[in-house]
């Protein structure tokens, strides 16, 4: 009966089924966890399903209500959508059995795993729209329940993290609505494509108009991506909500927006438009600002999810230079990131949550000799580390790589000096912390390991990090045809 | 005192908010108003009910599950809908060949849209008097949940 | 003569905005951002969108003020 | 000629598996750790030899896998030079790693330093063995992070400061050489050891791409001034994991630069610029310098690590006066030096084992005591220095032979003055160890003679043996590989 | 002067600016929490005045069809419109739930002595 | 400082809106896009005389979907952030 021809909207409404089901379940503990862990498989699966047709066919179009373009929404899955979605079914998926076996952090799961549901559903649809003000509805979604997850700790910083981040998500909505409005003005059109081929006419007309809308843009998306100087909320927001939802946050959401940023870019302005205007420089100096700033405030923190949150700034910053440098080695490098920086940081984020949970210490002075008792989940970490350091063999290399190439491609020595200096201060504040958690002194508390079914999601994640560290050609296909559709 | 006059009042007002808010929910594929509009109109009209009463019935109150149902069954309705094209092998939210349209202008009309319409209204009740309700007094005692 | 009650309703709605952002009374910038958003009810009435007009009068102006109001009940009346 | 086979990546992988299996029974039984750790070295040493009939019909054996980490891919070969190496390579890991069964009877958290050992093994035939600059750095990267673990094995705080250094500086060492890869394969587009990819005319890029070089190959060879971390962690290893550092990892530096210099960049491009004198340059301050200071060393580890960055002073010279006699020293060193230095290490961990004694100047009478460990350490030392028939002779002669070919007499005078220097901390140790009255030792002349287990014994001595002995062979065929090696490289980097 | 003029002409999309450059404003420096969540509002409804202008047709009838209608204005954007509406109405209900948490948590709704009493709790 | 930017930026703002597309006008590019057909066949389409009600629940009914959703998200954080942390200080 179900034909997967409609996955493209089945992946969300799957999700979405899911999350309104799942409260009228109430305490029923165990279906609960069946029908959320069921969703994230099946949104999976249909997520391979597609991917593997977009490559099969190229892109499709979904018209949603048999509405074609531009009367209806339409649901445009490229190469870039299939990556994306893929990338999020996958380490949705492995953050959900985390959520459901993890340590239990929120009084009500149900509550929780609706609002994760939400979350996952809102960014698959945000990353395959291929309807500007769709974008828009599903962004407000991913917001919304992105700082629910964070609240939902009860905790005062928790509270008032997640108030901030809800004041300049709001900011930055209004900014992407204000640019969709101009946007709308200038062409009449909603549908991406035909954006696209009206602005060719009608740019010219409105000049200010178009740099207004694009500048509101990136500012909005900027906001919520944690781009450099706009990245003030991020740091208290991902330390200070529950461990799964510090994953899904780090590794997924905030990427989800530079995904869609660049899809606009591409699909909605245009290549022309996009290299005729100072955006590409500007996010060049945004990824510095970042690399930089990111990688000194983390060097400073002794709160272990601090640190990483602060190192999110950082990782932002290399998609960012990636799709800056626009060189297509550059851009498979930003895309291959968004992958490799998912699976690491929430591989980093789950760890850390489980040694915190099981030793009850957060402050990362105090992890030494930890190495030796939870040998198992430090392994992990380690590998998360050595991945965002790029120590050949794990997936964080690969990108870096891949930029560092495009960096050289595009006659900018100078990024590629900054890729392997900002690696080094990478490794200045991660080795420390693997270095004093094997071989420091015991430190008098008790650790464990935890039990399997807690461990498992950060084992998968610690071998896919190697996975895709020496097997990244699985990925290379999908990744070479998005550079393709930005450079032309 | 009070007590009487704001229930005489509200004795009068609360249906006819309703008959409002019911008027704009059928009617809001034929003239302005539809399911949110509609929907918030009738969950005014629950708010001001329990508002009148909060002193004198806690038991007025909407129940959790009452809410929950509203809530949910409101967006399921619509998923529902949606999923109604894709099993007569059209898309997603197909409403012109899968439901019937009817004749224009008509109250019986427009298929899906009258149907989906009244979903959002249901919920969007329940969702505005949650919503008040809880910012009113949620989370004040512990478990006060369930 | 429409033209001029239009720009009068516009000069209204900046003037509603400002006291709102100015009142240090949280319940009465709650009342004038209701009339506020009355007024631009209004106004959207009066450019020909009349669903939006009664959505706004509905969530806008009623849904959004009650919730206000029921905040404000919990967090105390005037700006520290 | 150049065959194909698949059998060239198993000296890396059998290491690289049997490290995670020595992880995994380590627990359960030393015995079996202990073993296996010898059959991983043991099996490197096999699968190198067994090809060497092939080899010597002077064909090279690839293996590609251009679909990892695309789009450099991978790819390893087994040519002359990589042959030499990692036959010497691992032989003395096999030796050192039986002395190690017994050595490390006595230290902490032997599940550790097993299983990592095991694992640098792997990381260093995988850099000697790699066909291109990428599974080159991959494999780098693996020996100089697992190396980390056997500098800190003491876990003291001397130890912990000295690793310190060393990773900071292997991090560096190892950005340096990823931006010189990058850098080569956006100017030559590829990066396989083929001299000629890269363009003519030298480009800034391509400049910071042979700094980036010497950088990290510099780091790693212990060249002055990049030196700092190798007399820092040196001492504070085991013996066994300083005989591996200092008498093996080491040469993967110089083996780095040896490749670059001769496939990557070519001969014609270091002729061109005037790279070649500064390396030169670099390398004889490199030899003047850590002869001098290991004069001044009193504690044996620490003069020999300082030693260490004298010789490969020696090979950074041969590998920099870019002449076919300067070069077959510089390979030859690479294996002459991996004995020598071996066996002096294992010396004297053997002593500091039984004694406890570090400090030279402490070593009065020991000759008598362990007359067998002294031996091995005297014959190593005298090569060191320099005297025929011993191996250090001949790569030394080689050298100065090369040296005078490319007109550089004063490179000459600098491998006599460098061979005094030798001469000067080594002998009056030697001299004193068997010669010197010590009234402190009378107390324990009763003991047996060397009293240490076979597994500590045999491996020096057979270190010993070949130094004495590979000279006086009717056949040298160390030095007739390290000579077919130079002329392969000379031919092809024409 | 044309500018003026063409201001004149376009006034309620210059209002609406105005009114988000208000909103912008209260809702980045005001430090009542609840102030900012109005502020937040005005901006969200001036957006909302600018699509509707946008949607304006001189002499254009409310897009009800009916007979005798030469000219609808244009319906798409008061139908994006609506949903605006109701997300701005669940972005503030929840900010309203995170202020009363937060006031039942710090006593307060100033935004600078949340920081202070936060960074106090800290050290 | 914060003033200063906000001036900047409503300059800029008041520059782009003397150069938007006359109000009101019929010709303006945003009546030119999809709006025609709306207007002409949302009633044969869907059979409601309300556009915009064919619009919200016809044509554009993915949209609607979502924004059920977000007020089915407000309701559900709302909950999680009266009932969902252990800690209530």
């Amino acid at each position: 009966m179900l034909n997967l021809g409609h996955a493209p909207v089945l992946i969300v409404v799957v999700l979405l089924l899911a999350a309104f089901i799942i409260p009228l379940l109430g305490k029923r503990q165990g279906v609960v966890n069946a029908v959320f862990l069921g969703a994230g498989a099946a949104a999976f699966i249909m997520s391979l399903s597609m991917t593997m047709r977009v490559l099969a066919e190229g892109t499709l179009h979904y018209p949603v209500g048999g509405w074609a373009a531009p009367y209806g929404i339409v649901v445009l899955v490229d190469v870039f959508a299939a990556y994306s979605s893929l990338v999020l079914a996958m380490v949705a998926l492995i953050i959900s059995w985390f959520a459901v076996y993890g340590p239990r952090e929120v009084r009500h799961n149900g509550v929780y795993f609706t609002l994760i549901l939400l979350l996952t559903a809102a960014m698959q649809g945000m990353v395959m729209a291929g309807d500007l003000f769709n974008l828009f509805v599903f962004i407000e979604i991913s917001s919304l329940a992105a700082i629910a997850i964070i609240a939902i700790k009860g905790t005062k910083e928790s509270v008032e993290a997640s108030f901030r981040y809800l004041v300049l998500s709001a900011l930055g909505s209004g900014g992407v609505l204000f640019s969709i409005a101009l946007i709308f003005m200038i062409t009449g059109h909603l549908n991406m494509e035909y954006i696209r081929t009206t602005l060719i006419v009608t740019a010219e007309q409105y000049p200010l108009n178009l740099l207004t809308s694009i500048g509101l843009m990136v500012v909005g998306f900027g906001v919520k991506a944690a781009l450099f100087p706009m990245h003030v909320w991020l740091p208290d927001a991902h330390s200070n909500a529950p461990t799964a939802s510090s994953a899904l946050l780090s590794g997924l959401v905030v990427k989800v927006y530079i995904i869609a940023l660049m899809r606009i870019a591409y699909l909605a302005l245009g290549l022309e438009i996009f290299a005729l205007l100072p955006i590409r420089h500007l996010f060049l100096a945004l990824s510095t600002g970042a690399l930089m700033v990111g990688s000194v405030f983390a060097m400073v923190q002794d709160n272990a999810k601090r640190l990483l949150a602060f190192s999110t700034v950082t990782q932002v910053g290399y998609i960012f230079l990636g799709f800056g440098l626009f060189s297509p080695r550059a851009i498979e490098g930003g895309v291959l990131h968004i992958l490799n920086h998912a699976v690491m940081k929430s591989l980093l984020f789950l760890a850390a949550g489980v040694i915190i949970h099981q030793t009850g210490i957060k402050k990362l002075s105090q992890f030494n000799g930890l190495g030796r008792k939870m040998p198992l989940t430090f392994a992990a970490f380690t590998v998360g580390a050595m991945s965002m350091v790029g120590i050949p063999g794990t997936a964080g290399f690969i990108s870096k790589l891949y930029i560092a190439l495009g960096a050289l491609d595009a006659d900018m020595l100078v990024f590629a000096v900054l890729i392997l200096v900002s690696s080094l201060l990478n490794a200045a504040y991660y080795f420390p912390i693997i270095i004093s958690a094997f071989f420091g002194k015991d430190s008098e508390k008790e650790a464990v390991e935890p039990r399997l079914a807690m461990l498992a999601p950060i084992l998968v994640l610690a071998l896919m990090v190697f996975f895709f560290g020496l097997f990244p050609s699985l990925m290379v296909p999908l990744v070479q045809q998005t550079a393709l559709l930005f450079v032309r | 005192m009070n007590d009487m006059i704001l229930e005489m009042l509200s004795r009068i007002l609360i249906p006819a908010t309703q008959l409002f808010g019911a008027y704009i929910l059928f009617h809001g594929h034929l003239s302005p108003g539809g399911g949110f509009s509609g929907g918030t109109i009738i969950g005014a009209s629950f708010i001001l009910y329990s508002l009148v009463y909060r002193f004198t019935a806690q038991k007025h109150r909407l129940k959790h599950e009452t809410s929950l149902w509203l809530e949910v069954g409101g967006v399921l309705v619509y998923v529902m809908a949606g999923l109604v094209g894709i099993v007569f092998g059209r898309h997603f939210l197909t409403n012109q060949g899968v439901f019937p349209t009817g004749e224009p202008g008509r109250l019986w009309s427009s298929g899906m849209i009258l149907l989906v319409t009244l979903g959002i209204g249901a919920k969007v009740a329940g969702t505005v008097l949650k919503l008040f309700q809880e910012l009113l007094e949620g989370g004040a005692e512990p478990d006060g949940h369930h | 003569m429409l033209a001029a009650i239009n720009v009068l309703l516009l000069l209204f709605l900046v003037v509603c905005a400002v006291v709102v952002a100015r009142t240090k009374d949280l319940l009465s910038a709650t009342v004038i951002f209701g009339a506020y958003s009355m007024v631009m009810s209004i106004i959207w009435q009066q450019l020909h969108s009349p669903d939006v007009a009664i959505t706004e009068a509905a969530i806008g102006a009623g849904a959004t003020s009650l919730l206000f109001l029921a905040a404000i009940s919990r967090t105390g009346r005037h700006e520290e | 000629m150049q065959t194909t086979s698949v059998a060239v990546i198993l000296p890396v992988m059998v290491p690289l598996l049997l490290a995670a299996v020595i992880y995994a029974v380590e627990r359960r039984s030393w015995r079996l750790r202990n073993s296996l750790s010898v059959m991983a070295a043991l099996a490197s040493f096999l699968l190198v030899v067994q090809h060497y009939r092939t080899i010597m019909a002077d064909t090279t054996i690839v293996a590609n896998f251009p679909q990892l980490l695309p789009p450099l891919g991978v790819s390893f070969r087994l040519d002359y030079l990589g042959f030499f190496v990692a036959t010497v390579v691992s032989f003395v890991w096999l030796l050192v790693t039986i002395y190690s069964t017994a050595y490390m009877v006595k230290e902490h958290a032997k599940n550790r330093y097993y299983p990592f050992s095991v694992l640098t093994l792997a990381g260093a035939m995988g850099v000697i063995l790699s066909g291109d600059l990428i599974t080159f750095f991959l494999f780098f990267e693996v020996m100089s992070l697992s190396a980390y673990v056997l500098i800190i094995h003491e876990e003291t705080a001397v130890a912990m400061r000295a690793g310190y250094r060393y990773l900071i500086l292997t991090i560096i060492g190892g950005l340096s050489l990823l931006f010189s890869v990058i850098a080569v394969f956006q100017q030559a587009g590829r990066v396989s050891f083929t001299p000629g990819g890269l363009p003519l005319e030298i480009t800034a890029l391509t400049f910071l791409a042979f700094l980036g070089f010497l950088v990290g190959f510099g780091i790693k060879a212990g060249m002055v001034p990049l030196h700092i971390w190798l007399p820092e962690a040196h001492p504070v290893a085991p013996s066994p994991a300083s005989a591996l550092l200092s008498g093996l990892m080491l040469k993967t530096g110089a083996f780095g630069l040896i490749r670059v210099t001769y496939q990557i960049f070519g001969l014609e491009m270091m002729q061109i610029v005037m790279w070649r004198d500064q390396l030169q340059l670099l390398a004889a301050i490199t030899i003047f310098l850590g002869s001098a200071v290991a004069i001044t060393q009193d504690d044996i580890k620490r003069r020999l690590a300082y030693s260490s960055v004298g010789q490969m002073g020696y090979i950074l010279l041969g590998v920099g006066l870019l002449t076919e006699r300067a070069l077959i020293g510089a390979i030859f060193h690479i294996f002459a030096h991996a004995f020598m230095k071996s066996s002096l290490f294992l010396a004297a961990g053997a002593i500091i084992y039984s004694t406890g004694k570090r400090r030279v100047s402490e070593w009065v009478g020991l000759g008598r005591k362990m007359p067998i460990t002294m031996s091995v350490f005297t014959v190593a030392a005298l090569s060191m220095v320099g005297v025929p028939p011993l191996v250090g002779f001949v790569s030394k002669w080689e050298l100065a032979l090369g040296a005078l070919d490319a007109g550089s007499v004063a490179y000459v005078l600098l491998l006599l003055l460098s061979s005094l220097m030798n001469f000067i901390y080594y002998f009056p140790l030697i001299q004193n160890a068997f010669f010197g009255e010590g009234v402190a030792h009378a107390a324990q002349a009763k003991t047996r003679r060397d009293n240490l287990p076979l597994a500590m014994l045999a491996p020096m001595v057979a270190l010993a043996a070949v130094i004495l002995l590979i000279d006086l062979l009717p056949y040298n065929f160390a030095l007739e590989l390290a000579e077919r090696a130079t002329y392969s490289l000379f031919t092809t980097a024409r | 002067m044309v500018i003026i003029e063409r201001l004149y002409m376009n006034i309620y999309y210059l209002v609406a600016v105005i009114l988000f450059i208000i909103g912008f404003h209260t809702m980045l420096t005001h430090n009542n929490l609840l102030k900012k969540i109005m502020g937040m509002n005005i901006m969200d409804t001036s957006l909302f005045l600018f699509f509707v202008a946008i949607g304006y047709i001189h002499g254009g009838q409310a897009p009800i069809l009916r007979e005798g209608v030469m000219q609808y204005v244009n319906p798409v954007p008061s139908a994006l419109i609506l949903t605006g509406i109701v997300i701005s109405v669940s972005f503030t209900a929840f900010a309203l739930a995170l202020v009363v948490l937060l006031h039942k948590q710090y006593g307060t709704l100033d935004a600078d002595k949340i920081i202070a009493l936060r960074s106090k709790r800290h050290a | 400082m914060t003033l200063m930017v906000l001036l900047g930026i409503g300059v800029l703002l008041v520059l782009m809106v003397a150069e938007m597309p006359l109000y009101g006008d019929v010709t303006a590019p945003a009546h030119q896009g999809v709006m025609q057909k709306y207007l002409r066949d949302s009633a044969r389409d869907t059979g409601a005389i309300n556009t915009i009600a064919a619009i919200i629940i016809d044509y554009r009914a993915y949209d609607t979907l979502g924004e059920a959703t977000v007020l089915f998200v407000a309701v559900i954080a709302v909950t999680a952030a009266f009932y969902g942390g252990y800690e209530h200080e």
